[in-house]
């Protein structure tokens, strides 16, 4: 069913922060978790909100994105909440959400997903800058809205948007159970909303809003021009990468100025280990094993397992990595590690055809066993003649 | 060493020159041939196609005229149809004593009696086992040095009795002739069949199977024998000249035995550059 | 060939027939493998392949196996019997269907017959062979003037080799025909 | 107390002999693995890959407990156990006694064996001398010749001889005289006696004057070997070292046939490019000659057009070979495949063939996937080969008749011939030492449903020495050895080695896992029978669940068609009813379990239909024995009924078994095999329809000889000795004519019989017959479902037979060993195969039971619980269930005897909580460090 909702105030933030008062004034969910200023900076958060008159400081849409909130749902259903969390997440955060609940890492039955066509960030620096020339120290949110949504730009407003975006596939809703489609709406007039699942279907009905809308005639063809922009800006920055990163001596360049701060591993959605292998003893050398190496190779940088970190974690995500650019944002060194990151694991899941978010019922490749595959890279394999 | 001969009646015929030559050779090898006396027709191909039971008479009179000699030698057989009949006669009167008694019921009238006790050997046999072959290269000083020889067996001594040699590749015949200076030509055809006596009745069967043959002989100087149906069909089917004899012949040529004495005058084919090549 | 002909023929030879059995028997285990035909050096004149007439003995087709001259052109070259995976006496097999068209008299194989006829009558008479006269036996056998001319030509080859004698010197007590007849008589037993 | 713990004589370290050795070991109990060669492996050592699976999984055969206890490596290198002695170049010396106490003796051959044994070869023809020298070198002994008695008198005046070999006639001395010189010389020399012709009277005189024995030219190898042997087993017999065993199992394997002996019609060894199959396997390996590429072994030039000619040596009465060698055509498919599909340069692969026998299990789709892979299958038999004079490259000419009698020829660049296997010397000198049945050819007979049993109790036979099989069959049939010996030793009071891992630390104590006791077999006909007895004999409980209301299953319409059959399944039905320690429970069948594999808890209950619907009884079990059997495959689309004469084999059957059928006049019957079998639907042959049609034709043909039977067949499918039967069946006159599909003969059913229209392929002739009965050989269905093996973490292959671990190395059991099968929900196969599979079945189950508690090995996957997520990708990512989360600790836990030690867990944890013992970080790390470190 695709619902109507009226624009109020011409304000795109206004009428999506009543619609969440009004998911809990009808008791439709017991919580949301929407992004909230905090303490009216101009940073924004995933904030978890259960009551309705505290909507204000929520900014639903904006270039402002700082924590993907996937592992944030991933902790509000760990166990089973015995409530019902209505979440507002971008695209890419869901794809985040839907990979940890594969990992055991959370789970559905709890949440009703409510995802949009995607808002686009702004990189640390020109959010800042974005942000001062608006009033009460956050931009101009609502016609950032406007000028995303009714032109398929990968520049918003002047502003680029962040690297991760620039080459974003997929912008648009995917496994939610309420898709926002703003994509070439008439925002001044409706926003479209559609039930993608059961719950979706109850939730909107909750709202007594009725299958009075439809996806805006243009959305569409939109959407596939904007995501053939995409994929042409991928490829640039693959090509790009791999002149980069495609030696040893490119790849050490590349990360020169990381200072083993984990700050990537910290933000990064689908890094899910209790324990990270680079917090254990398994990477503390004794002092003679680094001064035999730097007798070996001339010298040895400290920290050492800069570059060895980043390969672990390509290695380790390299199939869930769901392209939300948060490593490049948290990044201190300002080193473009995303776009090293979306590169790569995007040619690793060609190899398994695998799309991260796309089905819960999708396995992860690593978790397949198969006595016979990619037999040109290690040997015969005939099992399946049955 | 010493046998006792059956030259069967193609040696007398049409293949006379076997006949002289092989004589002339044991005699240059110093061995003694002495003929089984009052031998007779072994049945050939006819007995068989026409009365099994005499086909097993035949030949079994004149093993019993060998065994009659009492001189316990090897029965040597030229001819490889007449060995052949020969043979396996002796083979079914050895292994069927029910035969055998019917057989001498038949010859005890003319006092004759076979109990298949004497061998049966192939000329080619006695002369590749019994130490022909040193006494060859002994007496030929090379004679043949720089000749080329295609060694043709044909059937019925390699096969069904796989005596003195590979029925599949035979190749009892290089030693000897090797042992002449000659040397001996690599071909597959050593063993294919020439036609036999179907050649006989059927010419075009004679032509092509022998052109097959002698097609790959082609750089052999000379293409010898052990069998007078092969040597007839050789030499009578020939799709070029190519010069046919008999190995005794040959060896005797080597041996420098005259070619008069070795019947190559009788020889169907043109075998003068062979004659003209001992003669220089 | 009319299939009745052979059947008639057979039916009013009981021995024939049950000599024809026991080759079939003989071939029994023939596994239809094809070793023999391909081996055969005869088997491009023949007009049907050994493994053909084999099988047409094995499945009792005897109207194929006498309309057929495959047995005849065999030249007993034992190289199939050589082969034979099964170890069938094939080449004797092939001399006992030769056996049988010849009392069946059959008149395809008249030529044969007569040839094979004339050679055996010079041995009963003289002991060994006397080619010369056998020929000119069998060529009044087969009553037909082409034969004798297609053998002019080697005729003439060996009588200038001397090879060809038509004066055959005598052999003393050599002559066969009681040997023979008491052959035949031990068979009739 | 030492003397007391179970031993076994293992003879031949072949694949058989390392199965039986290993089943034995694990069960506790001590082997002496005896092997003439210097290494165990036998033939696999030369097999990179095996078919179906087109890899090699000979380590596949290694415990999955006790694996501390072998060496981890490569079974193909080598083998080590401690309950296992390994005695490599190693020659039986003697063997006498009976079951419980054997006295063997044995010596090394490099410690006064052979080598002490020089032997002396006197012959004037020195082709003679050479030809024995070469034999007797090969095979370890020091070899003089002399050409004449006087050279000979002068060698034996300075060397110690042992034996000596003499010619009777020699020009000069004689043999005789020379015998009696010898003598004078060295009183105690074993003189044999050479005789050309026979000359048997001589020979015999020798022997009065001292010879040992005589042997007659020509020589047959073997011949010369065993009396060789004989001597120098009395020679060294002093020397020689002495125990005592429990049991003897012979698995001594098979020798191929030598393709240049006899006739050499394709010139093995004359042509080049006329390989072996085996020579081949070298050539596709890449640690083989060739390196990575295919090459010809002379020209060295990339091999693009590959020749298979089968049975080479088998399946011919001129080589001694009236069987079938079994294994033979399906080699030739691996390897066909495997060089269509390696190499992009051989361009045509092509298999010579009379009958392929795909008669395996995946075996007839394995074929279809070489034929896909573009592999070209000829049925024809070529006859002979001759070098390619004529041709530039060395290319063989191959020249073949079809059916129709058409000439084809083909140019090769590689022959590859396919020899049969044949009984080796040593087999035949020990059925001769100690008397044992064998059949016509040399093979050990076993006994009548004792597939591994021979004449003389307590020892036993499997492998290659019973009949030549493929790997399945033989890794099969040794562990059914293994169980026979096992009975053995237990009969006689025999004891376990001590269990080493109860006496490690309690902390291992405590992460091992215990089974419970019993054995829960399912299926009551005689593979589950058969199992259940083993189980129950060796001292466990064991329930039998049988859903219908009578035990024997199949073999209850089978029996009068196999000799002694009726007799056996009574003492079967009567012994199992009487065991107690066995449970019977009929019209029931397993409902659910619960509990962990191992500690499975499984209620049975009643089947649908049966009067008593209680709620069913639970069975505490640690191991599960599937023996549901199977049926024979229905009609696929409805058929005429019997009145056309339409009957199924086991419809026949019972006619035939009733005396139903009026044969007073002669009958007209076709029998028509794969109907419905190996095409799509059932891509597969039952193994057992062949045999049978054989046999009711062979019935028919008794009731009456003028019947006229045809069979139409595809392929017969009688592999190893069974194809003696084949040969019975055409001697009785029964006649086969071949089909493909898609051209198979035309049944037109009347009112009474049947219309059946043909052609000929040889003949190329229409042909038909009015059928008064027209037999359909259907094929055997599965009786497994989906449902039951799930309920045990089984599953079933592609054709509804139950998956094993392993096709050809673990063909019982289930990658869980926990979870066996027999019998033909295992897979199509005859009695004796059943029997077999049913006892190996048992000898595994008896050997968990038998330990009870199982502990980590180095080799099994543990968890860092302090580093795991739970988040199970591990537990997905095991293709062996070996993982599972606790429940009660809320932790993972690794199940020891289901984990493979295969390190997928550890790939897919990205923490490092999935560690496998021995398997490092550390190196991989170092490696990376070096790589990222290391200046350029």
């Amino acid at each position: 069913m695709i619902a109507s909702i009226q624009t109020k105030n011409q304000s795109i933030t206004r009428t999506l922060q009543d619609f969440f008062a009004d998911l809990l004034k009808t008791g439709a969910v017991d919580a949301v978790l929407v992004p909230s200023r905090i303490s009216k900076s101009p940073y924004v958060k995933p904030c978890l909100i259960t009551s309705a008159d505290q909507m204000d400081q929520t900014v639903p849409l904006g270039p402002g994105f700082f924590v993907n909130a996937g592992p944030m749902v991933s902790r509000l259903t760990r166990t089973r909440a015995d409530a019902t969390i209505g979440v507002w997440l971008r695209p890419c955060e869901v794809r985040a959400f839907v990979e940890l609940t594969k990992l055991r890492q959370g789970g559905r039955q709890d949440v009703i997903i409510l995802s949009m066509d995607c808002p686009m960030a702004l990189s640390r620096k020109d959010y800042e800058d974005w942000a001062a020339q608006g009033e009460g120290g956050l931009g101009d949110v609502d016609k950032w809205i406007h000028t995303v949504y009714q032109k398929p730009v990968t520049k918003a407003d002047a502003w680029p948007v962040a690297r991760a975006c620039q080459v974003c596939e997929s912008p648009y809703p995917v496994n939610a159970d309420v898709s926002v489609m703003l994509m070439g709406a008439d925002l001044d007039k409706e926003i479209p909303v559609r039930a993608d699942t059961e719950k979706g279907e109850k939730l909107l009905a909750a709202l007594d809003l009725t299958d009075n809308g439809q996806e805006p005639a243009q959305r569409k063809a939109m959407l596939a021009d904007l995501t053939a922009d995409r994929t042409a800006a991928f490829q640039a920055m693959d090509e790009e990468m791999l002149v980069r990163t495609g030696s040893i001596d490119a790849l050490n360049r590349f990360f020169s100025a990381c200072v083993n701060c984990y700050n990537c591993r910290s933000v990064c959605p689908v890094c899910y280990c209790k324990e990270c292998v680079f917090n254990t003893d398994a990477v503390a050398y004794a002092p003679a094993q680094y001064l035999s190496w730097a007798d070996k190779w001339g010298q040895v940088p400290m920290p050492n397992d800069t570059v060895f970190f980043h390969l672990t974690r390509l290695a380790h995500i390299g199939c869930t990595c769901v392209g939300c650019g948060q490593c490049t944002l948290a990044c201190p060194s300002q080193i473009p590690v995303a776009d090293l990151f979306i590169s790569v694991t995007r040619n690793v899941r060609k190899a398994f055809d695998y799309v991260p978010g796309r089905d819960d019922a999708e396995a992860l490749p690593l978790s397949v066993f198969q006595e016979s595959e990619f037999t040109d890279i290690v040997g015969m394999g005939n099992k399946e003649v049955t | 060493m010493d046998y006792l001969y059956y030259p069967g009646c193609s040696l007398e015929g049409t293949a006379n020159e076997y006949d002289l030559s092989c004589r002339e050779l044991f005699k240059a090898l110093g061995d003694c041939l002495t003929d089984i006396p009052d031998w007779t027709c072994c049945g050939a191909t006819a007995a068989q196609c026409v009365d099994a039971f005499l086909s097993v008479v035949l030949p079994a009179r004149n093993l019993a005229l060998a065994e009659k000699t009492d001189t316990g030698l090897d029965v040597l057989v030229p001819c490889s149809a007449c060995y052949l009949n020969l043979k396996k006669a002796r083979q079914d009167l050895l292994e069927n004593s029910a035969l055998q008694a019917r057989v001498n019921q038949v010859l005890a009238p003319d006092e004759l009696a076979v109990n298949a006790s004497v061998r049966v050997r192939h000329l080619l046999d006695v002369l590749s086992r019994d130490g022909a072959v040193d006494r060859v290269a002994e007496l030929a000083e090379n004679r043949m040095k720089g000749f080329v020889v295609a060694p043709y067996y044909g059937c019925q001594c390699l096969r069904p009795f796989a005596e003195f040699d590979d029925p599949e590749q035979p190749r009892s015949m290089d030693a000897l002739i090797r042992a002449t200076g000659a040397d001996v030509l690599a071909w597959d055809m050593g063993g294919v069949c020439c036609g036999a006596s179907t050649a006989t009745t059927k010419p075009q069967v004679g032509k092509e199977l022998v052109g097959r043959i002698l097609d790959q002989a082609g750089d052999a100087h000379a293409v010898v024998t052990v069998c007078p149906m092969c040597q007839m069909n050789l030499e009578r089917f020939q799709p070029r000249p190519v010069p046919v004899l008999y190995l005794p012949q040959f060896l005797g040529l080597a041996l420098g035995l005259s070619g008069k004495s070795l019947g190559c005058d009788m020889n169907l084919s043109d075998i003068k550059p062979v004659l003209s090549r001992v003669a220089s | 060939m009319h299939l009745t002909d052979i059947r008639e023929k057979l039916a009013a030879r009981p021995d024939l027939t049950r000599h024809l059995a026991q080759v079939k028997e003989q071939m029994a285990t023939c596994i239809q493998c094809g070793t023999c035909s391909s081996s055969c050096p005869n088997a491009g004149f023949m007009d049907m392949t050994p493994r053909r007439m084999w099988r047409a003995v094995l499945t009792d087709r005897v109207d194929m196996v006498f309309s057929s001259q495959t047995f005849m052109l065999c030249a007993s070259c034992y190289v199939c019997t050589l082969r034979c995976p099964r170890g069938l006496p094939l080449t004797d097999a092939m001399a006992e269907l030769k056996q049988v068209a010849f009392a069946l008299d059959l008149d395809r194989f008249r030529r044969s017959t007569r040839f094979y006829r004339a050679f055996m009558d010079n041995i009963r008479q003289y002991g060994r062979v006397r080619e010369t006269e056998m020929m000119a036996r069998y060529f009044l056998a087969v009553k037909d003037p082409r034969v004798p001319m297609s053998y002019t030509g080697m005729g003439i080859k060996l009588m200038a080799k001397h090879k060809l004698h038509p004066h055959f010197p005598t052999l003393g007590p050599g002559r066969l025909g009681p040997l023979f007849e008491r052959a035949t008589q031990q068979q009739e037993q | 107390m030492t003397d007391q713990i179970g031993k076994t004589l293992v003879i031949g370290g072949g694949i058989s002999g390392i199965r039986a050795s290993l089943d034995l070991a694990q069960a506790g109990f001590q082997v002496i693995l005896m092997e003439q060669a210097d290494r165990v492996g036998g033939l696999l050592s030369q097999l990179d890959t095996q078919f179906p699976t087109s890899t090699c999984g000979m380590c596949r055969m290694l415990p999955m407990m006790d694996r501390d206890h072998v060496d981890p490596q490569c079974l193909r290198r080598g083998l080590a156990h401690d309950n296992i002695e390994i005695c490599v170049s190693t020659d039986l010396i003697s063997l006498t006694g009976e079951p419980g106490h054997f006295t063997v003796s044995f010596i090394a051959q490099t410690d006064g064996g052979r080598q002490e044994c020089p032997v002396l070869v006197v012959d004037d023809e020195k082709i003679v001398r050479d030809s024995m020298k070469e034999w007797l070198r090969e095979e370890g002994y020091p070899v003089q010749t002399a050409e004449s008695a006087a050279t000979a008198l002068e060698l034996l005046k300075t060397g110690n001889f042992k034996a000596m070999l003499t010619d009777i006639k020699m020009p000069g001395m004689d043999g005789v005289t020379l015998l009696t010189r010898a003598k004078e010389i060295q009183p105690d020399l074993a003189v044999v006696m050479m005789t050309a012709y026979a000359a048997v009277d001589t020979a015999v005189e020798a022997m009065k004057q001292g010879a040992l024995d005589y042997l007659v030219k020509p020589f047959d190898p073997d011949a010369v070997l065993l009396m060789v042997d004989r001597i120098y087993k009395d020679a060294v017999a002093q020397n020689a070292r002495i125990d005592t065993v429990d049991a003897v199992i012979l698995a001594t394997g098979a020798t191929f046939f030598h393709p240049d002996q006899g006739i050499n019609a394709y010139g093995y060894g004359r042509i080049p490019g006329v390989v072996t199959n085996l020579e081949f396997e070298r050539m596709l390996s890449h640690a083989g000659p060739g390196g990575m590429d295919l090459t010809h072994p002379v020209t060295g030039r990339p091999v693009t057009r590959i020749a298979w000619f089968q049975c080479v040596g088998s399946r011919d009465i001129q080589t001694g070979t009236p069987f079938c060698s079994a294994t033979c055509c399906m080699i030739s498919v691996k390897q066909s495949l495997l060089a269509k599909t390696m190499y992009p340069h051989v361009t045509e692969a092509c298999v010579f063939y009379m009958d392929l026998r795909t008669w395996g299990k995946a075996s007839d789709a394995y074929a279809r996937q070489a034929e896909a892979a573009g592999v070209r299958f000829v049925r024809a038999r070529v006859h002979s080969l001759a070098p390619g004079l004529k041709e530039p490259d060395g290319a063989i000419p191959v020249v073949w008749m079809d059916p129709s009698g058409e000439r084809n020829q083909s140019l090769f660049d590689l022959v590859v011939l396919a020899p049969g296997q044949h009984p080796d010397a040593f087999l035949t000198g020990f059925v001769k030492d100690q008397e044992l049945t064998a059949d016509d050819w040399g093979f050990v007979r076993p006994e009548p449903f004792l597939p591994a049993h021979t004449s003389r109790p307590g020892i036993f036979a499997c492998g290659s020495a019973t009949g030549p099989k493929d790997i399945h069959d033989s890794v099969t049939g040794a562990t059914a050895a293994a169980l026979s010996a096992m009975q053995v030793m237990a009969g006689a009071g025999r004891h376990l080695v001590q269990n080493s891992e109860q006496t490690e630390s309690p902390v291992q104590q405590a992460a091992g896992i215990s089974l419970f006791p019993g054995a829960l077999v399912i299926g009551g006909g005689i593979a589950g029978m058969t199992a259940a007895l083993a189980i129950a004999d060796q001292g466990f409980e064991v329930d039998l669940v049988e859903k219908t209301d009578h035990l024997g299953g199949n073999l209850v319409w089978l029996k009068k068609g196999i000799q002694g059959a009726d007799d056996f399944l009574e003492q079967q039905m009567a012994a199992v009813q009487a065991h107690d320690r066995i449970r019977i429970h009929t019209r029931n069948c397993a409902a659910e379990t619960t509990g962990r594999p191992g500690r499975w808890i499984t209620r049975l209950t009643p089947v649908e239909d049966a009067v008593d619907q209680s709620a069913g009884v639970p069975v505490r079990h640690g191991v599960v024995v599937l023996a549901v059997g199977g049926v024979e495959a229905g009609p696929d689309a409805p058929e005429p009924d019997q009145k056309s004469g339409f009957y199924t084999q086991q419809q026949f059957q019972q006619l035939l078994d009733g005396n139903d059928i009026d044969s007073g006049s002669p009958l007209q019957v076709a029998l028509f095999q794969c109907h419905g079998s190996r095409e799509p639907g059932r891509e597969y042959c039952s193994r057992v329809c062949c045999p049978r049609s054989l046999d009711q034709a062979m019935q028919l043909k008794s009731l009456n000889p003028d019947t006229r039977v045809v069979i139409f067949y595809r392929d017969m499918m009688t592999p190893g000795l069974t194809e003696a039967d084949y040969t019975e069946a055409r001697k009785k006159g029964v006649v086969f004519v071949p089909y493909e599909p898609g051209n198979a003969p035309n049944l037109a059913a009347e009112d009474t019989g049947c219309k059946v229209t043909w052609t000929d392929p040889i003949l190329g002739r229409a042909m038909e017959m009015d059928a008064d009965y027209v037999i359909l050989a259907k094929g055997i269905r599965s009786g497994l479902s989906k449902d039951l093996a799930h309920m045990f973490e089984a599953d079933l292959d592609g054709s509804g037979f139950f998956d094993q671990a392993d096709i050809k190395w673990r063909p019982v059991e289930a990658m869980d060993p926990r979870v066996l099968a027999c019998g033909i929900c295992l897979e199509p196969g005859s009695l004796a195969l059943t029997l077999a599979s049913a006892r190996a079945a048992a000898a595994k189950a008896v050997s968990l039971l038998g330990r009870q508690t199982f502990f980590p090995s180095q080799d099994t996957a543990r968890v860092r619980s302090a580093f795991c997520s739970l988040c199970r990708i591990c537990i997905d990512a095991c293709p062996f269930n070996a993982r599972f989360i606790d429940p009660e600790t809320r932790t993972l836990k690794v199940d020891p005897l289901a984990c493979q030690g295969c390190g997928i867990c550890a790939a897919a944890c990205p923490s490092g909580a999935a560690v496998v013992a021995g398997r490092s970080l550390a190196p991989m790390m170092k490696t990376i460090h070096a790589a990222l470190n290391a200046p350029l």
